[in-house]
């Protein structure tokens, strides 16, 4: 293998297992003995030094590692503190309309009313403190229902749930007529 | 020919269909419509498959398998340009457009192939980084959506829900599989022929009116008619079809 | 800010992020506007072209990551542990083919190309964050529109969807020619 081959092997490597790597370890992967892999090691730190590098490899008790340079830590900081866009999207409202009029629910009967999974939709209401963990439905696997929360409440600038808007049962019977004469008039030969 | 094949080894009916096609090594736009539905059928009356789901799908299949066939025995319809339709051109299309994707799936695959040898890390911001939690500004999200506005949202949802809710299918695990098989469908509708000797094709179907029982009945109304216990006599386009019990089998 | 410094913060960055990062978050991290910062970035990934590095930039639709190149694999797997993919079946990938090439498509139009119900493929697709929910079809009944996620064009080494393969008319039009020049059976009508 070539110099340059095993410096990209080693780089990859490391990459890869975030945590620090034994040389033994490193040398057994790049196919090396340890001395020559130190070695190629060495010379690559010196080449991350370089000023147009933001990660470097440290030496920890014979075991490598890559990770970012002191210096960067502020930039880090401020990518994870560029605000997200966020949005709520009508699969997330869909999805909040449901919780509300029919908590607690689980996540299964969120799946069957909207007719596809709906992880993520779920996750993003949790995130948003929108909808909350309420305890577990007391049947086989014991699934975790999920409700709104009082940030919700103070939201929508309610006191209860029992301020919900009402739906009217007899609309849901309408529903119900209306459908089944659409399929009644499909069917008809 | 014997065939012992599971339905479910095929992706649905049309990959079924490309199937028989590239078997025989069919041109797909002049499709022998007679053999392939032979053979579509001689396949679809072995399966052993219990799921309505997926029989369903291939009994609409053989419906219009045959519905072409038929058309193929008529004289040839002319569209508005003065030319002759082919009964078989929406099924090439469909069949051509399906094969499209099926083709570009295994392109799918290949570059799936390819792309797990690239290999990505995990996540390493710092603790004190990552414990950075931005306040998620509830009421610039929720923006003009009112209480009123989530209730229309579930009302649309709950309304949806019930429209999917198809009456017949809904009821289809009641429904045992031997009560719609091909075979004593067609020995019913053979002893319902010599009863009455003459009868109404829509009085066969009245007192089962379901889905499925129309499709089985009308294939095995087909099938009697091919091996001339039948015969089928409609006047006109949309009359009522008369199915008339043959004493002798004739000659299809 | 230097060019140089400027790609050792991009750098750091994606290393620490491990997952896509968007442009519009690097270029406000960086303090540079997007063009100048997406400029900075195709420079890089020229760099990491280069045989003595193991790790390059990719660009998922508008968003880069950081990751190994695809020669690295065999020595990576000696030492590290790679996470298994899903295994697609072919139903599977013929309705994300569908999905891919159609989107955004609701699941009866998938339905209706593939002739069977298609529930459990979608299902899985979308538990498998390939596919994700785009809204709503503008249509009576509102149907759910499905679509490709960033984890798909990962997972298919594809940049953005204008870099699907070209389903070749040409191709299909082999298919049409293979299946003149065979023998036809005695079967027409």
């Amino acid at each position: 293998m070539k110099l340059s081959e095993l410096e990209a092997v080693i780089e990859a490597i490391l990459f890869t297992m975030g945590e620090a790597v034994e040389l033994d370890r490193l040398a057994a992967a790049a196919g090396q003995d340890e001395d020559t892999c130190r070695r190629v090691i060495r010379n690559m730190m010196d080449k991350y030094a370089g000023e147009d590098r933001g990660i470097q490899v440290i030496e920890l008790d014979g075991a490598f590692q890559m990770c970012t340079k002191p210096s960067m830590y502020e930039s880090i900081v401020k990518i994870a503190h560029v605000p997200k866009k966020h949005v709520l999207t009508d699969v997330l409202l869909e999805t909040l309309s449901i919780i509300a009029y029919k908590q607690p629910i689980t996540k299964l009967e969120i799946e069957h009313i909207r007719g596809v999974k709906s992880d993520h939709p779920v996750n993003k209401l949790v995130e948003y403190n929108l909808v909350c963990e309420a305890g577990r439905l007391d049947a086989p696997g014991r699934p975790i229902l999920f409700a709104t929360t009082e940030e919700f409440l103070r939201s929508f600038g309610i006191e209860s749930l029992e301020d919900l808007p009402v739906i009217n049962p007899e609309k849901i019977e309408d529903f119900k007529l209306e459908a089944e004469e659409e399929v009644q008039l499909e069917l008809d030969i | 020919m014997s065939i012992s094949v599971k339905l479910e080894a095929f992706d649905g009916p049309l990959d079924l269909l490309l199937h028989l096609i590239e078997k025989n090594k069919i041109d797909i736009f002049d499709i022998p419509i007679v053999e392939i539905t032979r053979q579509y059928m001689e396949i679809i009356s072995q399966m052993e498959t219990k799921d309505m789901d997926i029989m369903s799908d291939f009994l609409l299949m053989a419906a219009t398998l045959l519905r072409i066939k038929s058309k193929m025995l008529l004289p040839a319809e002319v569209n508005e340009e003065g030319e002759e339709e082919d009964p078989r051109a929406e099924l090439v299309e469909r069949l051509l457009e399906y094969k499209t994707y099926k083709y570009a799936s295994y392109e799918l695959k290949d570059l799936q192939v390819d792309a797990a040898r690239l290999l990505y890390k995990e996540p390493t911001i710092p603790d004190e980084i990552a414990d950075y939690h931005e306040e998620v500004d509830i009421a610039e999200l929720l923006g003009d959506v009112t209480l009123a506005k989530l209730q229309n949202i579930f009302r649309s949802v709950m309304k949806k829900q019930i429209d999917k809710i198809d009456p017949i299918r809904s009821k289809f695990g009641r429904i045992e599989k031997e009560q719609i098989s091909l075979p004593e469908r067609m020995a019913y509708i053979e002893e319902y022929a010599r009863e009455h000797h003459r009868f109404n094709f829509r009085r066969l179907l009245e007192e089962q009116a379901d889905k499925m029982m129309v499709i089985v009945s009308f294939l095995g109304i087909l099938e009697l008619m091919k091996v001339g216990r039948l015969k089928i006599v409609q006047e006109n386009i949309f009359d009522d079809i008369w199915v008339t019990y043959a004493e002798q089998p004739q000659t299809a």
